[in-house]
């Protein structure tokens, strides 16, 4: 394998694990349901799609042809995950959910 | 003219279609035959379920759009990224309420989207009128600047490709 | 190719779908299309009862797949003998619900195909896993059908049911899990086949799979301690229903022998589980007889009585291996038609009393209740055992070929534990009454469903030599599993 | 690997019999799909494990045995429908019995 | 190398899973325990396409994808669920 | 043939009377039409009859079930001549007696019917050449004398009686069933005459004991020995001719005859002797001395019938061939008088409208014919000479006196017999003066008694006519029928006896005078008598038959209550603890569990991920209370299985799995509107243990026995799929081909589950009337928002990408993962997204919302498509597949197999949209409530 490719698809695998971490850390971490809500945001966005790029490079080296049939993860993903994000943040402030101190402006009452 | 919108009611989301077909099949004479006939057939198919679909009459912006959005993900989510590991204490979250000028749904939808997917920002709430917009900010420093942000750089694209 | 031996699965799968296309609510077409299915049912059911008394055993390989790789079934006469007897019950028991009972809840019609394509299927097959798959159909069916129509005991009842029969069926996915996991096959002859040859760990599991698969059948047969949903759920149904679940225990019990038969009669696996199953049987019975003592309604006295059916069944089984089929299977006819036949008739009974229905106490008189008290005590004398009609017969010949103390004391104490329950039932019912009953006459429909099984007892009896032969030589094609073997798996076995 | 698979298979079966076992049907709804996950499991188990070997001609050299997989997905289908039906059971028990125990006996403990 | 950088990666996102599952349990609310149960279908996207490159199989590709197109049907629903209890009016 | 045909006669000719009722209302046409078969089976007896008298035996026999040797054989001999002529005679003389007592009211249609049968079930029983089907008239005469006795079933004590008659007899004749059977076991042949052949076979039978108790058993509760002797007189809640029918002639007399008939074959022991004649003199004397205390004039009568039938049993118990004979001389004599004095006493209460005889006074000024024919009868009860029961009774005393099987205590027969006779004279004597003397009648009903009608003195007439011509002429009556019957009862030759008004001043004599002035004594002291009587705490049978019967039912229902006791936790329990068993027991045979066998490498992911699995099925486990939290946790285990099957190289498991639990957390979330979303802890901790035992047990053994098949190896049929799956089946994704060729059966069953499930869960949410919660679990009214717009925007664009996915997954499955079952779900999520966001109006606006012909069709689809393969000639289901060269397209497979995924495509969309769709619409019906 091309070592710059290898490099290549290595650094992606990477940058997507970190993201989705680094997601998942905010989820764990964030004070209240609100910020929570950002943490998902990363693993749909950079956690994916950095594993979707090493897949994307990964196989298209390996086939010697493009493939790209893993983009549609991700235009599905882009598609459905700000829809789940919506329905929690209105779900949160129907339940009228804690805000973290020092929240600017009010959420809407449901 | 109008044949050809019996047949094919949305030629976007057709082209869509096939193309996504051929990402899943390859691309192979047969798939193309096929995945066109899919992109005729489905959206006739389903047309009674999503009426009032704006055409998009600006496809190089739709694609400047997708590309800033694109940009914006990866560098929202470095930032995002340094808020979510530093200090929680500094962060300053806040709901920001942001008066929308696009009139229609499926722009609105897409709006509300585009700021969910930027890391930072998650639209909570459209007001019963449409004409606001509740947005999450995970760290808002000037809720004027932010709202100024995402009517410059999203909602004034999306305008154009679909509204003109 | 001889195509006949799928007839009694597709017969009813057809009418179902047919009977589900008709989207507005015709219910007169409803009907005709459902007797019409039982008639081709019945019809089949005859042709092949012949086509299997030739001895032959017809297997048909479907898709064309030979066994043991893809699903065979197989037409014996064990398998000829059940499909007549379901086809012989099912036309009479959907008769009755033709006066009314069909329209008292939705796609009645379809769900009673389905259950009928259920046990069918389960009768047939030659595959372990297909049986599952067959009584995954029969079971979800009865479901639909043991709450069919309203009221919140019913629905109690199902719900014990379904629970049970999926915690069963949980089981049984286990045991075939281990089934394969052991023996690397499905087919049942495969499957006998390779048992055989099992040892150390293997044998182990195949054992606790085998000891599950009586679980699971027992649950369906409805043997001690497995039983207890049995009582409310078909004192609950609706009469049609009850009587064509009289069936259903006996879907459990022919699994049950089929299994046995093949891989447990002989070689290093048999008798396995079979003490158990005999005093598992013997409990059965004693508590079927305390059950049908004590009921306090007729409905319940009748489940009860089944749940005695089941234990008197399963005791000849466990005792006499294959030895004691014979009798058993004419006392498996027997009880089966007349059982479901006195499930029509307590609905018979409890229309004709009104708001006190079967509930065994004082009330009011039933309109020309003369008819249905002779019938109730023809029922009564039946499925009491005693001459001159057909379960004397069964119960003379299970105690000549199970000479054994106990069960010959649970067999004739099961047997004065229901002259009692049932005089004293039948003379609460028809001469313990207070005034005229404002309830319904049993319209004509009604009478022939009932009669129909009622007068197979008689029949039975008269004919008790040829049928006792029969199921005499049904179980002498069981005792030889080598012409089961040989007639699916060919040369290989 | 096998030990993990078979920790699973243990640890759904209890959960799930332990939930049957319970006094309300949404427990006992749980119960009964956490057992027949367990039972799915172990049905899958019964082919052996192999890892990245699909049972497709030609793709795998030492292919996984594809029986019990297709036995599972049946088992799947057939679990989901019974699933069903006894959600939608547990709510007709609640409409006829106005209350969601498995014997329908009236509580006090309803909806809080 | 590539190997390592999957192993870490594969490390990584059951890493997440773990703090996502802690969020699970410890809530407090049910939109919190949602937001963390969607956040594992995620992950588990990521986790099924690095798995992929791994083995060099394009087989599980499908499993991912349809996370991505229907996995949020249960968050909506369940969101549904907390907003307006009927999710089909 | 001929004998046959006599039995079956009363049988026919029961299906005659209700017809002719029907026909006509003349209530002597129909009498007569009843008698006329009695009448026409005495006529058909003649010629046999005569042949019987000159010691013939009459045999015929028709085969039934020779499997069970089993036979309608029919033998007539001297004892079956006596008992037909008996059953016959009385019953035509009852017969026409019942025209009179009926009351025009009656259903005499019914009744003679009834009679008839039993006429038939007797007459089988006497004539019986088979054992078994001894048994089988047996019971017959059980049932038909339950229909007779309760035929006044709205009176409580005819019900009671008639219950409680059957109860006991019947039970006698499940023991005699069983004795029989053990008979033919020992002897190898159910036929009486090689069963009377060998008596000393069955005496020396290690099981003769137990034979003969149950034989006796029968034959005791039958005649209404001690101590089963208390069904009999509750019997006489029957009207009065058929207890002059049955406690003369026939039922009761069944236990003896039967006591005769086997009397070759069992008696002759000294077991024979203790229980027969033991049984025989307690109830002689009991009946006699209770007999004098009864009001009721059928009450004295019914004991005074107990009494003399263990006067015969007692007979038949010495072991004597002199007292067998006095006994069959007494059956015909206790026979004709009691006949009569039932009728008689019929006649009295039918006069008079009751049966107590302290109303019933001096009736012989008002029906003087009558009292002389009862008189008469009552006299031959008491032993009067000249009169029939003298000379059996002489009989009696003889042989009692003759015995010496009780060694030093003989002395005990004779006394006892006097004792007897002391009593029976006794209460003849009441029977005589307290109904037709002993001043006026005392309020009676019917007031002025009157003489019956002149025909329905008929039958006591000719009775007791006979009762005087047997008493005077013995040897020109009687004598000969008495020597073919004692012959046949014998089964060998007769002893030496000799029927003779006087033999002297004798013992006997003696005792007959002790008995007959004991008695009038006795009966003069009966104020006395009648005073203590009452002081004795009543013991009436009837309340503590019922009671213990009832208490037999509440035990009964007690222990059924315990075990079956409406709890679905503890039958599950059952069946959990029954697979428990069957794993501790088992288990032990396993070798010790070794992890040192061949394994998959295991690594820190797969690691971590079990145990968040396991954590998760905990947490859902433990959580169970709150609902929703479980339902998550519940998700996760969901999803960490659908990866467990990516990773172990099952992708079509995993997408399977997957969209299953999209469909089944709508589902739930459906469900969860109307459910609590909270419960309280219930199960006491003992239970709680008691679970989680039973769930470990369970839980380890499955896992012990999942680790041992996958590291052990075992070599399976699936090599053969592997090989032809593209060859035979066209197709290179096994698992697939498996589903769709190999086990398409299967698929067709499975599909046809789904299709049944989605059915039934619409008949169950047909007008189901469910509240939903009107506010959310925090109590706060809902969000108003129903159809939020991002969602609604979003979601409809969604579906024609949906279903395109949809299209690819289906086509691909015949080749790689995927396949019809995960399209259809996939179409089925996105369209019930359309319904979540949007609504069902919304929806059904614009897309059919009866998905039950699309159910019907899939599986319609799956099933023709099996069928088209017969037009073939290929059994059902035999897929067929070719590959298509298009221009352009190039080279494609089109397979059968594709046509029957289809039809699961069309199942598992219509099957899910039914069930949830429909579910969705539940809270439409509240709505429109909460509005109406
Ligand atoms: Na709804
Ligand atoms: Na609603």
């Amino acid at each position: 394998m091309d070592s710059l490719i290898e490099w290549l698809v290595s650094a992606s695998v990477i940058i997507g694990g970190v993201f989705a971490l680094v997601g998942s850390i905010g989820l764990a971490r964030l004070p209240d349901f609100y910020t929570r809500l950002h943490g998902p945001t990363k693993a749909t966005t950079l956690g994916v799609g950095g594993t979707i790029v090493a897949s994307l490079l990964f196989f298209s080296w390996q086939e010697r042809g493009l493939q790209l049939h893993e983009v549609l993860i991700t235009l599905f993903l882009f598609i459905t995950a700000p829809v789940s994000a919506h329905m929690l943040a209105k779900a949160a402030m129907h339940r009228q959910l804690k805000r973290m101190k020092g929240t600017r402006g009010e959420p809407w009452k449901q | 003219m109008k044949l050809m919108y019996r047949v094919l009611p949305y030629p976007s989301l057709s082209l869509i279609l096939w193309f996504a077909w051929m990402l899943l099949s390859g691309f192979t004479a047969g798939h193309a035959v096929l995945g066109a006939i899919l992109a005729v057939l489905l959206p006739l198919g389903t047309r009674p379920f999503w009426p009032n679909v704006p055409r998009i009459r600006n496809l190089p912006r739709l694609l400047g759009f997708v590309m800033v959005v694109l940009y914006d993900i990866v560098v929202a989510n470095v930032s995002v990224a340094i808020k979510v590991l530093g200090p929680l204490r500094s962060i300053r979250p806040g709901f920001v309420e942001l008066p929308l000028e696009l009139e229609d749904d499926f722009a609105i939808a897409l709006l509300a989207s585009t700021i969910s997917l930027t890391p930072g920002t998650v639209s909570a709430d459209v007001s019963p009128d449409r004409r606001t917009l509740l947005v999450h900010g995970l760290d808002v420093d000037d809720a004027a600047a932010l709202v100024a942000e995402i009517k410059q750089r999203y909602e004034r694209p999306l305008k154009e490709i679909f509204e003109c | 190719m001889n195509h006949w031996i799928i007839a009694p699965v597709l017969i009813p799968a057809l009418a179902g779908m047919l009977l589900l296309l008709e989207v507005r609510e015709r219910h007169r077409l409803r009907r005709i299309t459902g007797l019409l299915s039982c008639a081709a049912m019945l019809a089949t059911a005859l042709f092949l009862g012949d086509q299997a008394w030739g001895g032959e055993i017809t297997v048909y390989a479907l898709g064309n797949w030979q066994a043991p790789f893809g699903i065979v079934l197989v037409l014996d006469k064990f398998s000829a003998l059940m499909l007549l007897l379901t086809a012989v019950l099912a036309f009479p028991a959907l008769l009755y619900a033709c006066c009314g009972d069909d329209r008292r809840g939705a796609n009645f019609h379809a769900l009673f195909q389905f259950q009928l394509m259920g046990v069918n299927g389960a009768f047939l097959t030659g595959d372990l896993f297909n049986l599952f798959v067959f009584f995954e159909v029969l079971l979800i069916a009865s479901y639909g059908l043991a709450l069919h129509g309203r009221g919140p005991e019913r629905v109690k009842a199902g719900l014990h049911y379904v629970v049970l029969n999926l915690v069963g069926s949980a089981l049984f996915l286990i045991a075939l899990g281990l089934i394969y996991g052991t023996t690397g096959t499905l087919n049942m002859a495969d499957f006998a086949v390779k048992a055989q040859a099992l040892t150390g760990t293997d044998a182990t599991l195949l054992r606790i799979a085998v000891l599950m698969l009586w679980v699971v059948f027992g649950l369906k047969a409805a043997l001690f301690p497995l039983y207890f949903w049995l009582p409310a759920a078909y004192a609950g149904a609706t009469a049609a229903v009850a009587a064509l679940f009289a069936i259903m225990t006996k879907v459990g019990f022919y699994a049950m022998v089929r299994v046995y038969a093949l891989a447990f009669a002989d070689g290093p696996f048999a008798g396995l589980g079979q003490s158990a199953l005999w005093w598992l049987a013997l409990v059965t019975l004693a508590l079927a007889c305390i059950g049908v003592l004590g009921a306090k309604r007729l409905g319940t006295l009748v489940s009860y009585l089944v749940v005695m059916s089941v234990g008197t069944l399963v005791a000849a089984l466990a005792f006499g291996q294959l030895e004691a089929l014979g009798p058993a299977l004419y006392y498996l006819l027997h009880s089966t038609l007349i059982c479901g036949g006195l499930f029509l008739l307590t609905d018979l009974i409890a229309r004709g009393r009104g708001e006190v229905a079967d509930d065994l106490q004082i009330g009011p008189a039933i309109l020309n209740g003369g008819r249905l008290s002779v019938l109730f005590f023809a029922a009564a004398i039946a499925v009491v055992g005693l001459p001159p009609l057909s379960g004397f017969v069964g119960k003379v010949a299970l105690l000549r070929s199970v000479p054994d103390p106990a069960y010959w004391v649970l067999l004739l104490v099961a047997g004065l534990c229901g002259l009692i329950a049932l005089s004293r039932a039948g003379s609460t019912l028809f001469w313990r009454t207070t005034g005229e009953g404002s309830g319904l006459r049993p319209a004509r429909r009604h009478l022939v469903a009932v009669l129909w099984l009622l007068v197979l007892s008689p029949l039975m009896t008269v004919y008790a030599e040829p049928l006792l032969q029969l199921t005499t030589a049904v179980a002498d094609q069981l005792r030889d599993p080598d012409l089961y073997l040989f007639a699916v798996l060919g040369g290989d076995a | 690997m096998e030990l993990l698979v078979a920790i699973i298979i243990g640890v759904l079966v209890a959960s799930g019999v332990y939930l049957c076992l319970r006094a309300r049907t949404f427990p006992v709804v749980m119960g009964l799909t956490l057992l027949s996950y367990g039972v799915n499991v172990f049905l899958f188990a019964m082919g052996g494990l192999k890892m990245n070997q699909v049972a497709v001609v030609g793709m795998s050299p030492d292919p996984t045995d594809p029986l019990p997989q297709a036995l599972v997905l049946t088992a799947i289908v057939i679990g989901f429908a019974m699933t069903a039906f006894l959600v939608v059971l547990a709510l007709r028990s609640q409409g006829e019995l106005h209350n969601d125990h498995v014997d329908g006996k009236p509580d006090d403990g309803g909806r809080s | 190398m590539l190997e390592t950088a999957l192993s870490i990666a594969l490390a990584l996102i059951t890493l997440a899973w773990v703090l996502n599952l802690y969020r699970l349990i410890i809530g407090p609310s049910l939109p919190d325990r949602v937001l963390a149960l969607d956040t594992m279908y995620i992950n588990s996207i990521a986790l099924i396409v690095v798995y992929g490159i791994q083995v060099d199989s394009k087989l599980y590709f499908e499993a991912a994808m349809l996370i991505a197109l229907i996995g949020f049907v249960s968050t909506v629903a369940v969101a549904k669920y907390v907003t307006r209890g009927d999710i089909i009016e | 043939m001929n004998l046959a045909f006599v039995v079956m006669l009363p049988f026919l000719g029961a299906f005659l009377p209700p017809l002719v009722e029907r026909v006509t209302g003349n209530r002597t046409l129909l009498a007569c039409g009843a008698a006329a078969l009695p009448a026409l089976a005495l006529a058909l007896l003649f010629d046999p009859a005569r042949k019987v008298f000159a010691g013939e035996t009459l045999h015929s026999t028709l085969t039934w079930i020779p499997s069970l040797d089993l036979s309608l054989a029919f033998r007539l001999d001297g004892l079956a001549l006596l008992f037909a002529l008996l059953v016959l005679g009385i019953g035509l003389l009852v017969i026409l007696y019942a025209r009179y007592y009926l009351s025009a009211k009656e259903k005499a249609g019914r009744f003679y019917a009834y009679l008839l049968l039993f006429m038939g079930a007797m007459l089988g029983v006497v004539t019986s050449d088979n054992l078994l089907l001894l048994v089988v008239f047996w019971e017959l005469t059980s049932l038909s004398s339950f229909l007779l006795i309760g035929f006044w079933g709205h009176q409580t004590g005819a019900r009671k009686g008639a219950r409680m008659a059957m109860t006991v007899t019947g039970m006698g004749g499940l023991a005699l069933l069983a004795g029989v059977l053990l008979i033919g076991d020992v002897v190898g042949s159910f036929s009486l005459t090689e069963v009377l052949a060998s008596g000393d076979l069955i005496r020396g039978s290690e099981l003769y004991p137990l034979i003969l108790c149950l034989v006796l058993l029968g034959a005791f509760t039958k005649s209404a020995q001690f101590p089963f002797h208390f069904w009999l007189p509750h019997a006489m809640a029957a009207p009065t001719p058929v207890s002059a029918y049955l406690h003369s002639a026939t039922m009761v007399k069944a236990g003896v005859f039967l006591l005769a008939r086997l009397y070759p074959a069992l008696a002759g022991t000294d077991l024979w002797f203790e229980i027969v004649t033991l049984a025989g003199m307690a109830t002689l004397l009991w009946g006699a001395a209770v007999a004098l205390f009864q009001h009721d004039l059928k009450g004295l009568l019914a004991y005074s019938t107990i009494s003399h039938l263990g006067l015969i049993t007692l007979l038949f118990g010495l072991n004597s061939q002199l007292a067998a004979v006095a006994a069959v001389f007494h059956i015909i004599n206790h026979a004709t008088f009691k006949a009569s004095l039932f009728m008689a006493a019929g006649i009295i209460d039918h006069e008079t409208g009751t049966r107590d005889m302290r109303r019933i006074n001096g009736l012989w000024k008002y029906m003087p014919y009558t009292a002389v024919l009862a008189m008469v009868a009552s006299a031959a009860m008491a032993g009067v000479p000249l009169l029939n029961g003298f000379l059996s009774k002489e009989m009696f005393f003889t042989e009692t006196l003759q015995s010496e099987q009780l060694g030093a205590m003989s002395w005990l027969l004779p006394l006892g017999a006097t004792l007897g006779g002391v009593f029976s004279v006794a209460y003849s004597a009441r029977f005589i003066h307290d109904v037709f003397f002993n001043g006026e009648p005392i309020n009676l009903p019917k007031y002025p008694p009157h003489e019956p009608p002149r025909y329905m003195k008929v039958p006591v007439e000719i009775l007791v006519a006979l009762c005087v011509a047997v008493g005077v002429f013995p040897a020109i009556t009687v004598a000969g029928l008495l020597a073919v019957a004692a012959t046949a009862t014998l089964g060998g030759e007769l002893p030496e006896y000799h029927l003779a008004i006087w033999h002297g001043f004798n013992l006997p004599l003696v005792m007959s005078f002790i008995a007959l002035f004991g008695g009038i004594f006795v009966y003069s002291q009966r104020r006395r008598l009648f005073d203590l009587w009452a002081r004795l705490p009543e013991l009436d049978a009837k309340l503590v038959f019922e009671g213990r019967i009832q208490q037999l039912g509440r035990l009964a229902s007690a222990i059924t209550g315990r075990l079956q006791n409406g709890s679905l936790q503890s039958y599950v329990a059952w069946g959990v603890t029954l697979v428990a068993v069957i794993l501790l027991t088992q288990m032990w045979h396993l070798p010790a569990l070794s992890l040192d066998v061949g394994m998959l490498p295991m690594d820190g992911v797969a690691v971590l991920c079990t145990a968040m699995l396991v954590a998760a099925a905990f947490l859902t486990t433990i959580l169970h209370r709150h609902r929703m939290t479980s339902i998550m946790s519940l998700s996760v285990v969901g999803l960490m299985v659908s990866l467990l099957f990516v990773r172990f190289s099952a992708p079509d498991l995993a997408l399977t799995q997957l969209s299953v639990e999209v469909v089944t957390m709508l589902l739930l979330m459906l469900a969860m509107y109307f459910l609590p979303v909270r419960t309280k802890v219930e199960s006491s901790s003992v239970r709680v243990v008691r679970d989680v035992l039973l769930a470990l047990v369970v839980g380890a053994g499955v896992a012990v026995m999942a680790f041992l098949v996958m590291t052990g190896d075992t070599t399976t049929i699936s090599q053969f799929f592997m090989d032809n799956s593209k060859s035979g089946g066209g197709g290179t994704n096994v698992v697939n081909v498996i589903l769709v060729d190999f086990r398409g059966f299967d698929t067709f069953g499975e599909i046809t589950v789904l299709g049944i499930a989605a059915m039934g869960i619409y008949a169950l949410l047909k007008d189901l009337n469910l509240a939903s919660a009107k506010y959310d679990s925090l109590g706060r009214p809902w969000a108003k928002d129903a159809h939020p717009l991002v969602l609604v925007t979003i979601s409809r664009p969604l579906l024609p990408l949906a279903l395109l996915i949809a299209v690819y997954i289906f086509l691909r499955g015949h080749n790689l993962p995927g396949g019809g079952f995960v399209a259809g779900l996939i179409t089925s999520v996105a369209l019930v997204l359309q319904y979540v966001a949007s609504g069902v109006g919304w929806v059904h606006s614009r897309m059919p919302g009866d998905y039950h012909p699309v159910v019907a069709l899939g599986v319609l689809l799956a099933g023709l498509t099996g069928v088209g393969s017969w037009v073939f000639g290929y059994p059902f289901l035999t897929s067929s597949f070719t590959y298509v060269s298009l221009p352009v397209i190039g080279k494609f497979e089109l397979a059968t197999a594709m046509l029957f995924d289809t039809g699961v495509f069309l199942t598992v969309v219509g099957s899910t949209l039914l069930m949830l769709a429909n579910l969705g619409k539940l809270s439409l019906l509240d709505d429109k409530r909460e509005e109406a």
